[in-house]
């Protein structure tokens, strides 16, 4: 999806758009190549919105519209929490949120051989990888990391496990870290595993850590830096 | 078969052993304590009769309708009241459009014996000409989202609507007093229906342990009950029902705790109901506007005549 | 309580109750429980619960109506009414529900259907060699839907599904005889469940799940058998093609005699009246009954009637006294 | 009305705190893996059981466990007027809901998985109290059927009227319009797995009739049992050995 453009960034970047509003003119830019992501597409000559977000443009010239949806569109190199749906010779089926199931190769473990396949239980709770997101094809996932090391890929363990949106996974994952993450890191001691999918894992010593933990990222979700602070504060003081 | 599997919602077993050991610790996933209900919001719409009932996520509307038809039989000076649920795949993906299934039924059957068997409605006031013609009242339910406790939701909803229901006026005349008047708003004040007592459902979540109960489950809690209990009282202290329908097996003396804490809990819940209500009908007293219309006389002498009067009731009900 | 469904005259009865009474002084005082009745056991020798037991608060269970058995430090319930339970090895019998990618689903009174995959069971041709498409296309013309077939019982599948095989030449369809369905209790596992009664030129199969199969004699080294080994592929697809019009020759292979097919209806009559009664069939007793019925020169439907059923319980309740005494 | 006279005997002459006649009888229905009839008095219901099997819709194949279906039916004959009954209405939906989840608790259905349970029970005769007679007979059937079970559930009814707490309603006393308890017990664990009531009563009064009901429970358990072990016995013995 190229096109001759401008350089010239839209007047709508890091604005709110909805489905239908036109993004960018073509005909009012010179020789330029602009690229297209997830939310937009061309309409003769003009480029218009088709997802409600956020405007969003990289330099040099790429352009995308970022919202925040319950469902997951499946795209190569995101981390997700998949649920195990059931189990195929060769493949484990994923829920992972997405508009299909997805396939797990059996042998897409570190150092996977046909001798040491895993048994997962329905239902077992797993960070994976996906690997190819094709429309048509259902995704395919993997528990190793570009070098075929594990790197922290697979099964998660007890632990509290709650959906939200792609876009609190977003917030979740930003840098500079968060302000619910960055108090309630200082404050407990907790592990969080963050699927793109919008899935969130919580582990700690206490359930009601997990659950404190839990609860005020849920609520975070609409709320400024400056109010996350205050929530998370009041979440302790009343558990303390 | 993969589609199936796409497109159910289903739970990790981390969650469900979460659920489970926390509980034990008296915790719940929410921050709730085990007794503790979810935030309960009680509105009306412009109309009489309706309402809408949130509970945390669970979202109720309830519509009472008032119909005059023929009595039943055997019961020639009642009238009758009928509860219809209706779970629309919005509110859940498992539920499925079209009949209801099992677990409409159910939920259906346990207002409706909480509310009818217990006589919370007089349905004797509702008789206008005995063996003729009676009021039939319709209290349709609509789950509009699911959250957990459907039951404890719905309930509140039907009660609420039923409590700002009126009907209108009807006084007989004509020489031998066979003459139906049904009077419209504007001319009479429509009359609330006369009710005894409010019975609140409230129900209990039982799980693998014996010891570990909790009121008013929510979505993830129902995945991983074992058994489940509503318990329908009022604020006089009495069961006006209850409905367990198989499950883990309890100990008689924890059905009779959950019995105790119910009705509190159900007393509780009445003296919100009230004061939802009480708020709605001095709204609706200033809201009052005036109409015109002029009354309409039926004469009532037989089956013809009653079915189209019946209709005309519905008619006005309506309006 | 559980009466055999039959309608019997006053004489009758009294005959029946008394020999079954006798019976039933014959049995062992038997252990027998109830869902729930708690087995007493010897905690200090150490316990290995078995099928048919739990544990609830401490003591061991029973979650089945049967008989306790003790093995060693093993304690089960042996269940007598049941689906049948499956044990590697068994020789069952059983009917072809589905043929599906690569094997055939059969119902063999399990309580999920059983597997039979293509690659374990013998060709027609008898050659060992992997399969192919063909011969996966082909599965029809081997066993059908509705097709009443013996195999083995070769295991449980990871994912829990049962598996069977039939690599013998006595494994496979039946044809020209009978199959009967019976309480799978009444059925023991012994080393023999094929038998050839000679005198009446009958095969007579005792599946381990309680289907019974009695038929015309088939030799296994039979000529035509070695024929059909012989023919290829192709022909037996023909064959099978030309099946509906049969030619005489083939009418006359496949002719059962009249004596034949009144000894398969005796001997399966002989099974009917024993699991109607609830005694435990063996092959010997099902020869002593259609002998019996021979000897009164009794007709073969006489034999389901209540005179005769209550004949056999008498006969029966003598046996076993005579068997208990020469102890 | 007098549904008790100053006697202390109920309009069929019995004492409040005593049952009906009870009977039940093992193998009813021959094609079944169980089966059974259980009368109380003039209710009588048949109930057989089918499986574990194959299950029939594999779309709702569990694979951990046993699925069960139950399926309650009134026959047109069994009430005093003989009318058509529409199939699957309300009140059969739920009563074939919580006969499934009553007997659901007490089978060991991880004990088999990818299978299916049928339950069908039928009231051949209805005189109050079917909920429970279906109960009962459907225990019976699966008992016979050999399906493990962590418990027998039995289950009674009790009711109240003329202030006074009646043991096993029939169909006249039921439709009086008092309260109608009904509890199903695991007799074994001693806990309450099934429990229904409606019409109005006081909470200690309720603990009064519920306790009667948990008793009427155990004697029908009592009963049960020995129709069992009866039945066992007599397979036993006449198998042989």
């Amino acid at each position: 999806m190229e096109k001759k453009a401008a350089a010239l960034p839209s007047k709508f970047v890091d604005q709110l758009v909805v489905p239908g509003d036109v993004v960018l003119d073509l005909t009012t830019l010179a020789n330029s190549t602009i690229k297209l992501g997830g939310g937009l597409r061309q309409e003769c000559d003009t480029i218009t919105a088709m997802k409600a977000g956020v405007l969003r443009f990289a330099k040099p010239n790429k352009y995308w519209v970022e919202s925040s949806q319950k469902r997951y569109v499946p795209c190569a190199e995101d981390h997700v929490l998949g649920i195990v749906v059931d189990t195929k010779a060769d493949n484990f089926l994923v829920d992972i949120k997405g508009p299909a199931i997805a396939f797990l190769p059996v042998l897409a473990f570190e150092g996977g051989t046909r001798r040491n396949i895993p048994k997962f239980e329905v239902g077992t709770l797993l960070y994976v990888r996906v690997v190819k997101a094709n429309t048509g094809m259902n995704p395919e996932l993997s528990c190793m990391d570009a070098n075929g090391k594990a790197s922290g890929f697979g099964i998660l363990k007890d632990g509290y496990m709650f959906e939200s949106s792609t876009g609190l996974s977003r917030m979740l994952l930003s840098s500079p870290t968060c302000p619910v993450l960055e108090i309630l890191g200082k404050k407990l001691s907790f592990e969080i595993a963050v699927g793109l999918n919008g899935r969130v894992w919580v582990n700690g010593a206490s359930p009601s850590s997990v659950i404190l933990v839990a609860n005020a990222i849920m609520n975070s979700e609409t709320l400024s830096g400056a109010q996350q602070r205050i929530m998370v504060e009041k979440l302790l003081q009343r558990v303390q | 078969m993969e589609q199936r599997l796409a497109n159910t919602w289903r739970m990790s077993v981390n969650d469900k052993k979460f659920i489970e050991s926390s509980l034990l610790s008296d915790l719940r996933v929410d921050g709730r304590r085990p007794f503790d209900y979810r935030k309960l919001s009680i509105k009306f719409g412009r109309e009489d009769g309706s309402s809408e009932v949130q509970l945390g996520e669970t979202h109720v509307m309830g519509f009472v309708t008032g119909q005059l038809v023929p009595p039943y039989r055997d019961r020639p000076n009642e009238g009758s009241l009928a509860i219809y649920t209706e779970f629309s795949p919005m509110a859940d993906p498992s539920f499925e459009a079209g009949r209801p299934g099992e677990n409409a039924v159910e939920l259906g059957r346990i207002i409706d014996r909480g509310l009818r068997e217990s006589r919370a409605i007089d349905t004797e006031s509702l008789c206008i000409l005995s063996g003729k013609l009676v009021w039939s009242i319709r209290v349709d339910l609509h789950i509009l989202d699911n959250g957990g406790n459907l039951v404890d939701a719905a309930n509140i909803a039907a009660l609420a609507a039923l409590l700002t229901f009126r009907r209108p006026e009807c006084t007989l005349s004509g020489d031998d007093g066979q003459e139906v008047i049904v009077h419209s708003a504007e001319e009479r004040e429509p009359l609330p229906l006369i009710v005894h007592h409010l019975p609140v459902a409230v129900t209990f979540a039982f799980f693998s342990n014996d010891n570990v109960v909790v009121i008013d489950p929510t979505h993830k809690e129902e995945a991983v009950m074992k058994g489940r209990l509503t318990a329908t009282l009022n604020t006089n202290g009495d069961v006006c029902a209850i409905q367990k329908g198989g499950g883990i097996g309890v100990l008689q003396s924890v059905v009779l705790q959950c019995l105790r804490i119910a009705s509190v809990k159900a007393a509780d819940m009445t003296s919100k109901i009230k004061d939802a209500v009480e708020s709605y009908n001095t709204v609706r007293a200033f809201r009052k506007v005036k109409r015109h219309s002029a009354p309409i006389a039926v004469s009532v002498d037989g089956s013809v005549a009653i079915k189209k009067q019946s209709q005309d009731g519905a008619q006005k009900i309506e309006l | 309580m559980r009466g055999p469904q039959l309608s019997l005259n006053q004489t009758q009865k009294l005959r029946l109750e008394a020999a079954l009474e006798k019976l039933e002084s014959f049995s062992s005082k038997a252990n027998s429980v109830t869902v729930a009745d708690t087995i007493p056991v010897n905690y200090e020798d150490g316990v290995l619960k078995g099928h048919g037991t739990s544990e609830i608060d401490g003591s061991v269970v029973a979650t089945v109506c049967g008989v306790v058995e003790r093995v060693n430090k093993l304690v089960y319930v042996r269940a007598l009414r049941a689906r049948y339970k499956p044990e590697i090895g068994d020789i069952i019998v059983g009917r072809v529900n589905e043929v599906a990618p690569k094997r055939w689903r059969l119902e063999i009174n399990f309580s999920q259907d059983a597997v039979l995959m293509l690659s374990s069971m013998n060709l027609p041709d008898g050659i060992q060699r992997r399969r192919t498409a063909v011969d996966e296309l082909n599965m029809r013309c081997i066993f059908e839907e509705g097709d009443v077939i013996c195999a083995e019982v070769r295991g449980f599948q990871h994912d829990g599904s049962l598996h069977l095989q039939a690599r013998s030449q006595k494994y496979g369809k039946l044809e020209r005889g009978q199959m009967l369905t019976v309480p799978p209790y009444l059925v023991k596992r012994r080393k023999q469940h094929f038998h050839h009664l000679d005198q009446y030129g009958i095969d007579l199969i005792l599946g381990c799940n309680g289907f019974i199969w009695v038929g015309e004699h088939v030799n296994t080294k039979d000529p035509t058998e070695e024929e059909q080994a012989s023919k290829s592929e192709q022909e037996q697809v023909a064959t099978k093609l030309n099946r509906n019009a049969a030619s005489l020759e083939e009418q006359e292979r496949t002719y059962t005699p009249l004596e034949t097919r009144q000894n398969i209806c005796r001997m399966a009559n002989a099974a009917r009246v024993l699991s109607t009664l609830g005694f435990s069939i063996t092959v010997e007793l099902l020869i002593e009954i259609v002998n019996l019925s021979i000897s009164l020169k009794s007709d073969i439907r006489e034999m389901l009637g209540s005179e005769f059923c209550v004949l056999v319980a008498e006969v029966e309740a003598e046996r076993r006294s005579a068997k208990i005494k020469k102890k | 009305m007098e549904y008790v006279s100053p006697e202390g005997l109920r309009l069929d002459g019995r004492r409040p705190m005593e049952m009906r006649q009870i009977r039940a009888e093992v193998g009813a229905v021959s094609k079944a893996d169980g089966s059974a009839v259980f009368e109380m008095g003039n209710t009588k219901v048949i109930a057989a059981v089918y499986g574990p099997r194959e299950v029939q819709n594999r779309s709702q194949q569990l694979n951990d466990q046993a699925l069960v279906r139950c399926e309650y039916t009134m026959s047109n004959f069994s009430t005093g007027d003989r009318m058509r009954r529409p199939k699957g209405d309300r009140r059969s939906t739920e009563i074939s809901l919580v006969i499934r989840q009553t007997m659901e608790a007490c089978i060991l259905t991880h004990l088999m998985p990818r299978s299916q349970i049928d339950i069908f029970v039928q009231v051949l005769q209805a005189d109050g109290g079917t909920r429970s007679a279906c109960i009962n007979a459907a225990t019976l059937a699966l008992a016979d059927a050999g399906i493990p079970m962590s418990d027998l559930v039995t289950s009674c009814s009790a009711g109240y009227l003329n202030s006074t707490p009646l043991l096993d309603l029939n169909y006249v006393e039921d439709s009086a319009g008092g309260p109608d308890v009904t509890v199903g017990i695991l007799p074994k664990l001693d806990k309450v797995t099934l429990l229904q009531m409606d019409a109005k009563l006081p909470i200690d009064t309720f603990e009064n009739v519920m306790q009667l009901a948990t008793e009427g429970c155990k004697a029908i358990a009592n009963y049960i049992r020995e129709v069992l072990q009866e039945n066992t016995k007599q397979l036993e013995s006449r198998r042989g050995t």
